[in-house]
């Protein structure tokens, strides 16, 4: 029974060598042993870390925490935000680079996870609306010298608007069909940008946009980003969670329940999925516009499918629906290719295979949603 | 009057699956929907409640209302209610957000009052709590309250489905085969809560194979069969129809 | 000449060599729902049995659980005297268990001929696969008629016939019908069961899920009532036919 | 000039067409987006490549045009069919029944990794298809067609009407299509499910590897990142035809050739790949099933 | 589970921190940024074995103010916002100076860390004109201006070639919309031809016959293409292949042994804009040589990005210290003699003369006596 599985680990490992060959010659065989070893040592390595495990689940300290920690969730809030407000000061630029960027695209991810996760419409071109959001801080700045905070409302309120205008017409397909159409809407938008030299430039981009100021204050260093970025990442997730908890939250979920019985709730379908396609675009316009005011210079190449694709993965990998499986996610995939960047070339290889992994090993998410429970007490007296 | 449908026929292609039925329903009564699998009950009720409108006829509700070219949801609002033959609760919801969902189209707080959580969402919120535990206790669900829906047993899917349906306040409520898959004493319970949901003002259709609910409890049965209408009556009345022990049973040779 | 075979096979066993499937005490569930709560039959070599119910009673998962689509969560399913609980659908079809689905399940963009010669998938006897292609044509003639047209454009009862002629094509020795007159006109159930009885002449062991009772019972030899995932009667056809049981069954009591 | 846009759109869409019939065999399947197939083209044309540069290792290089190309032919496609398969096998099987993105997600991820895996064991270089056929080719009136679009257009037809045969005449083929009709049906009958998805992975990928190496032969240039603009054209031409429907994807492939090819030349070539797209969106709003297709059942 | 989630965690984290931890060791650190990885692969690498060369060469020599001399790479994949993420990895270990970015659109983000942190950059790819116009006294290139090239392109057409009806490709980038433009403005601005037609083309395609075949329409004398190789190879092939005879020329991005190489016989003829003859300058055999033994065949912007690095190390060298301000101010009192010939920068950090020559490709005989495809430099 062992020989046999040994025999069947042995062959998966020639048989991928054999794969390799013609790219790899020679150096598929040394692929080929080095995949048995590690296939053959896993079950081994799977041991330790279940022994690794043990000792860790019997620190108690960390299960009584992590029981605290659902009890009392408004405290672990503090903490989590506090940890997050002194966390740039013990780090290095880039470092904070990183985590502004982490920050951005927890704003697109909560967004997106409101159309997707919440609401169950696979769009695929998401990113177009973050570009609405992008240039439309950058044409307003450069033709009429409209700040960046004024921008910001009206950036946002353009994608959103972009987001009705592009819902309209595709919301009644469903599954595939819609991902397809928004895949082709992302497309085209990036597209147009790109070929559009008289508004947007072309491939030259937009450049000279104004970094965001308060008063005399220019927000200039990553850490001023930091900051002007965690409030809104802060905003994006009040705004979510209180979305997600409210009439309109229930309605989305359910129609990514059961559409036509949500329809038969009472529940107009085609509004609540513009609605949750506007609020998604709206989000991505928030983001789209704090990226033009932190690049001061936006370009199409920003702005390809791979983004979208990048989004979306965040949110599938985090946890669909789920606000901090979607954060998770999004720190996860903005993370990982940073902490690969000493592997050079093997960094996205690595990646892409971690993803694939990754989804093989736990489909369901990092962090999968759960519903909310309800303290039925005081209505019970 | 109640409900009034009007000599309506569905086609799905070049299949009638209803012709020409006529149909009065009136105020507070229990109405069973029988026949044989295939005969279009299923049909009749999408054409009422909008999911999936009929070829030709008119439906009129409430005198003077044509549901006909009508939303499922803006019938929702109108006051009809309905549950599915295999069951399509909101799985991934609780039993209490699967009834505060009916109460959709009886609540109106917009975007911007959920973000800001004013003062009229938060009590208008309170209301849909107190009334989602309300149905919840009629139901009999209170205890699974926090439970997701698809963890509950069967049988007790469908009184959430039920309960569901009457967060939405229907004067009509359509059950498609409530009893299907429940244990004899489920069923004895699904009997008396339909009889308090008619006592509630509620006009209950439902479609049912278990004859056992459907004689108990039934004021009046319409019997379809290869989508016409062959018979109506009392239980008794309908018992005895030659017609209708034929569609059941088969003729005999 | 293969009866006989059979015969001899099983007696080496030491089974009792005329019954060709035997279920003991299976229970079914999906998720949650029990659908079969412990039922027990057997089938006789060469004879049409019919399971009779209500919708809902289970009978259709009754068949699901013997051809493998749905796993048996407690008891045996014995045929030829071995277990075949594990056995996966492509396995049961090699030994000789066909199915004929509830709602035909023909593919709809595959010509009548190539239907048919899906049913025989897993032979490779070309003379043999032909033989049996007259067979089925002599068995339904309009087939024939047809036998170019895609599976999907046909009616109904033509439909029905090809899914018979399909799972015949797999030389099955144990047929498995699920509701075969579902939706179809009067007219042709006759027809249906006429080829049914006709069927019986071969070497074919048939069990009949009907829900039109009455004419299931008047070809079958024997009966089984099914209600709520139990069975509630067995007896011989002809006595089940008689009995008053059965219609309250249907009818309520 | 028409003429010549004609000639120039068939031989590109009947590549894309080659690719489409990959997606769609595999949607019509699994009903799922194999976001990967794109670079199984990519590295179909890759392998050509090697295989001509394995030939002139052993001092085979100088045989006759045609021989080193049907070497790169079925090298490139042996190959290509393992690795749909294995992928298959390893990165989507174990995903059946998984929530519906979960595949899509790992696909991508396999694209990832493939894309990276070529571009560190084959460098970062463009790869250049050695010249075999003379670039010249007939005069039709005021266009031209070269040699290699007459090859490209007779092997994409000799293909096709090979899969078509296959999938209509054969027992395999046969079960192919009745899987992806009714899959549980398909059980019922005895059907190898599992056996038919590795055989559908086969094939369409065997094809996208022929594709591969008609473009490497065309162009003369290949690099790691092919697969991806030409996965999402062979894509979108799949929908237009009616994603599941083999004749629709070689239509739908022809169609997005010669739109792009006719657009680009009488309208702006700067927004070629717009076009592909506004016609996807059109047809998707105004016929969701594409061309040919069917309306697809709702999945739950 | 939980533990997975600790583990992924805890890999995360420790990659992070081992990532962006500063090594304080005896080094001098120069960074290469370009995109390594993605669809631009070649070109970054192209220019990381440029500067790859010269580091190996100062290093032989003693490394510079007694201190070894090692590259930190930063791959930006030609997306703008990992530049700048890039650019901050950078100012983080620690540069001196930084030999980047490929792209115009990364160049120009990246540029305003640098100017924070006044790390001096040298793009050795980066022509758009914008780059140097932004008024920062550490930003320089080696290559010249999109602006320049198209000038002198549009002058050899008008004045060495005489042609009279002109058709402009360009591939929608930055570099070769830029070039296209500044030929197109520089025709224009003579009466002595007109532009029959102007197209952008996609990137990476493959497929330009449609656009081609259009271009055929209009009977243009002579193509000119902004854009890099392999687009330059495809076009002037398919060019051939519909049977068109007009003239191909185009700037420095084609000049690629790749791109005879794509477009076969069928590249013959055609003019290239580039700096001058390497073989004729004293440093370049050298580098020419050494470059082909250590990494292969010489990429475009091999030469610039050796040459940046060689004036970058010996600026640091002359200002003795490595401050940027210092080494900045260096850069522009420099007067190197580099590969690519005598380098001196303007105050906007543009090369002095940008010394562009047109190059032909023509049949060479090679030693074997065979006939071999090569640049020539057009007399």
């Amino acid at each position: 029974m062992i020989k046999n599985k040994i025999l069947e680990k042995s062959i998966w490992a020639l048989w991928l060598g054999l794969l390799a060959l013609p790219f790899m010659g020679k150096k598929a065989g040394i692929l080929a042993i080095a995949i048995l070893l590690v296939i053959l040592l896993l079950p081994l390595l799977n041991g330790l870390i279940a022994r690794f495990g043990i000792s860790v689940s019997r620190l108690n300290f960390l299960s009584s925490s992590a029981n605290w920690l659902k009890t009392n969730k408004k405290m672990a809030l503090l903490i989590l935000f506090s940890f997050a407000a002194i966390l740039p000061l013990f780090m290095n630029r880039y470092f904070v680079d990183v985590a502004v960027l982490c920050g951005i695209y927890i704003v697109l991810a909560l967004g997106l996870n409101v159309i997707v996760g919440l609401t169950g419409l696979l769009a695929l071109g998401y990113i177009a609306f973050y570009a609405v959001g992008a240039y439309c801080y950058a044409l307003l700045w450069t033709h009429y010298h409209i700040n960046f905070w004024l921008a910001l409302p009206i950036g946002t309120a353009l994608a959103g608007v972009f987001g009705v205008l592009l819902g309209s017409p595709v919301l009644r397909l469903r599954g595939d069909y819609l991902a397809i159409v928004t895949l082709g809407f992302g497309e085209i938008t990036r597209i147009v940008l790109n070929n559009w030299d008289e508004l947007t430039r072309g491939p030259n981009g937009i450049l000279g946009i104004a970094r965001p100021s308060i008063g005399d204050f220019i927000i200039k260093q990553p850490i001023h980003y930091y900051y002007l970025i965690l409030a809104f990442v802060v905003l994006t997730i009040f705004i979510t969670t209180r979305l997600e908890h409210s009439r309109i939250g229930r309605a989305w979920v359910a129609i990514r329940e059961d559409e036509v019985a949500a329809a038969a709730c009472g529940v107009n379908v085609t509004l609540m999925k513009l609605l949750a396609f506007a609020t998604g675009a709206a989000f991505a316009g928030l983001g789209g516009v704090f990226f033009a005011g932190k690049m001061i210079f936006v370009s199409p190449e920003s702005f390809t499918f791979m983004e979208s694709v990048m989004v979306l993965c965040m949110v599938v990998l985090g946890g669909m629906g789920s606000i901090p499986g979607v954060i998770l996610g999004a720190i996860a995939l903005i993370i990982l290719p940073e902490a690969l960047r000493q592997f050079q070339f093997y960094r996205l290889l690595m990646f892409g295979g971690a993803m694939a992994l990754m989804m093989i090993i736990r489909p369901q998410g990092l962090i999968p949603s759960q519903r909310r429970k309800m303290e039925l007490e005081e209505e019970n007296g | 009057m109640m409900l009034e449908v009007k000599s309506v026929s569905k086609s799905f292609g070049g299949l009638k699956a209803l012709d020409a039925i006529d149909l009065s329903i009136h105020n507070k009564k229990i109405v069973g929907l029988i026949g044989p699998n295939g005969a279009g009950k299923t049909t009749l009720f999408n054409c009422i409640t909008g999911m999936n409108p009929p070829t030709t006829g008119r439906i009129i509700f409430k005198g003077s209302i044509d549901l006909v070219g009508k939303r499922p949801d803006e019938i929702a609002r109108l006051g009809m209610a309905r549950t599915f033959q295999n069951i399509r609760l909101f799985s991934d919801m609780t039993a209490l957000e699967n009834v505060m969902v009916g109460r959709h189209c009886r609540s109106k707080t917009g975007l911007v009052g959920a973000i800001i959580r004013s003062k009229a969402t938060v009590i208008e919120e309170m209301k849909i709590v107190k009334k989602g535990v309300e149905l919840l206790k009629f139901v009999e669900l209170m205890d699974y309250a926090n439970e997701l829906a698809k963890n509950l047993p069967y049988g007790l899917q469908r009184r959430l489905e039920i309960a569901r349906a009457l967060a939405t306040e229907p004067v009509l409520l359509f059950l498609d085969e409530p009893a299907a898959g429940m244990n004899p004493q489920e069923i004895f319970d699904l009997m008396q809560l339909i009889r308090m949901i008619r006592d509630r003002g509620i006009t209950v259709i439902l479609i049912e194979h278990h004859m056992k609910v459907v004689m108990g409890i039934c004021e009046m049965i319409v019997v379809l069969n290869y989508g016409i209408k062959i018979a109506e009556g009392s239980a008794d009345e309908i018992k005895n129809n030659p017609k209708v022990i034929e569609a059941y049973l088969g003729k005999e040779e | 000449m293969p009866a006989l075979y059979l015969d001899i096979v099983g007696k080496k066993r030491g089974v009792n060599n005329n019954i060709i499937l035997k279920l003991e005490d299976v229970k079914t569930s999906y998720g949650r729902i029990e659908a079969l709560k412990g039922i027990s039959l057997f089938l006789r070599k060469r004879e049409i049995v019919t399971l009779i119910g209500a919708n809902g009673a289970g009978k259709t998962t009754t068949l699901m659980t013997i051809c493998g689509i749905v796993k048996n969560s407690g008891g045996h399913i014995l045929f030829d005297g071995e277990d075949i609980k594990e056995a996966s659908p492509q396995k049961l079809v090699r030994r000789g268990i066909s199915q004929v689905p509830e709602g035909r399940r023909i593919f709809p963009r595959l010509s009548v001929i190539e239907n048919l010669e899906m049913g025989a998938f897993i032979r490779n006897d070309r003379a043999g696969i032909r033989s049996d292609l007259e067979r089925v044509y002599s068995l339904f003639p309009i087939l024939r008629e047809r036998r170019k047209q895609k599976g999907g454009t046909l009616s109904g009862g033509e439909q029905q016939m090809l899914a018979i002629g399909r799972a015949l094509m797999a030389r099955p020795r144990l047929l498995l019908l699920d509701e075969p007159s579902l939706g179809l006109a009067p007219m042709l159930v006759e027809q249906i069961f006429r080829i049914i009885e006709e069927i019986k002449q071969g070497e074919v062991t048939i069990l009949l899920v009907e829900q039109n009772a009455k004419k299931a019972l008047s070809c079958a030899d024997r009966g089984y009532v099914l209600e709520n995932g139990l069975i509630t009667l067995e007896d011989t056809a002809s006595r089940l036919l008689e009995n008053e049981k059965v219609k309250a069954s249907y009818l309520g009591a | 000039m028409f003429l010549q846009q004609l000639i120039n759109g068939l031989t590109v869409g009947s590549v894309y067409a080659l690719i489409a019939i990959g997606y769609t065999m595999v949607y019509g399947i699994l009903e799922f987006i194999n976001f990967a197939h794109g670079e199984i083209y990519m590295l179909g044309a890759y392998l050509g490549i090697i295989a001509i540069g394995l030939l002139t290792a052993m001092g085979l290089g100088n045989s006759s045009a045609f021989l080193l190309l049907a070497f790169a032919f079925i090298f490139a496609m042996v190959f290509c069919a393992f690795y749909g398969v294995t992928i298959e096998r390893l990165a989507y099987r174990p995903l059946r029944r998984a929530p519906r993105l979960a595949p899509l997600l790992s696909a991508l991820g396999v694209s990832i990794f493939l894309q990276n895996f070529v571009m560190v064991t084959q460098g970062t270089r463009n790869k250049v298809f050695p010249q075999l056929f003379a670039q010249n080719g007939f005069d039709l009136g005021n266009a031209k067609i070269t040699y290699i679009q007459i090859m490209i257009l007779v092997t994409s037809i000799l293909l096709m009407v090979g899969l078509t045969l296959f999938v209509n005449k054969t027992k395999m083929g046969k079960a192919m299509r009745a899987t992806s009709q009714d899959q549980k049906m398909a059980y019922l009958v005895g059907i190898d499910v599992n056996r038919v998805i590795s055989v559908t992975f086969l094939i369409g990928s065997a094809l996208g590897a022929a594709a591969g190496v008609m473009v490497a032969l065309y162009y003369g240039l290949v690099n790691f990142h092919i697969g991806y603009t030409a996965g999402l054209k062979a894509f979108t031409a799949a929908v237009l035809g009616g994603i599941g429907n083999i004749p629709g994807a070689m239509l739908g492939g022809i169609i997005l050739g010669l739109v792009e090819s006719l657009g680009a030349g009488y309208l702006s070539s700067e927004y070629k790949d717009a076009y592909a797209f506004i016609i996807l969106v059109l047809l998707l709003i105004f016929r969701p099933q594409g061309i040919l297709g069917e309306r697809l059942k709702e999945r739950s | 589970m939980k533990k997975s989630l600790i583990i992924l965690c805890a890999f995360l984290i420790g990659g992070l921190i081992s990532n962006c931890q500063q090594k304080k060791e005896n080094l001098t650190k120069i960074g290469v940024c370009a995109p390594l990885t993605g669809d631009q692969a070649k070109m970054g690498n192209d220019i990381l074995n440029g500067v790859k060369l010269a580091v190996e060469e100062w290093n032989t020599k003693g490394g510079i103010l007694g201190q070894r001399i090692e590259i930190a790479t930063g791959d930006d994949r030609h997306d703008p916002k990992e530049a700048i993420s890039v650019a901050h990895k950078m100012v983080n270990e620690g540069v001196i100076g930084v030999i980047g970015h490929f792209n115009s659109s990364c160049s120009i983000p990246a540029s305003f860390v640098y100017h924070d942190a006044s790390i001096p950059q040298i793009s050795p790819a980066s022509t758009n004109p914008q780059l140097t116009s932004q008024g920062f006294k550490n930003v320089f290139r080696t290559c010249g201006r999109d602006d320049q090239q198209g000038s002198i392109g549009a002058e050899f057409v008008i004045n060495e070639l005489r042609k009279k009806r002109i058709a402009v490709l360009h591939d929608k980038t930055t570099y070769g919309q830029g070039l296209a433009d500044e030929f197109k403005k520089n025709i224009g601005k003579s009466n002595r031809a007109s532009i029959v037609a102007y197209e952008g083309i996609v990137q990476g395609s493959g497929d330009y016959k449609a656009v081609l075949t259009k271009l055929k329409s209009r009977r243009p004398e002579v193509v000119y293409f902004g854009g890099v190789y392999p687009e330059g190879g495809l076009l002037v092939k398919q060019m051939r292949e519909l049977g068109m005879k007009a003239i191909f020329v185009s700037g420095d991005g084609v000049i690629d042994p790749e791109f005879l190489r794509i477009a076969g016989d069928a590249a013959l003829g055609t003019f290239l804009s580039f700096g001058p003859s390497v073989k004729e300058i004293p440093h370049a055999r050298h580098f020419i040589e050494s470059y082909e033994e250590k990494y292969g065949e010489i990429g475009p912007y091999s030469v610039y990005a050796y040459d940046a690095a060689n004036i970058l190390l010996s600026s640091i060298q002359s200002a003795g210290s490595t401050d940027g301000e210092k080494i900045s101010e260096a850069i522009h009192n420099i007067r190197h003699e580099g590969a690519l010939g005598t380098i001196q920068f303007n105050a906007n950090g543009d090369v002095l003369v940008a010394p562009y020559i047109f190059w032909v490709v023509k049949k060479i005989k090679t030693e074997d006596g065979k006939e071999k495809l090569n640049f020539v430099p057009y007399t």
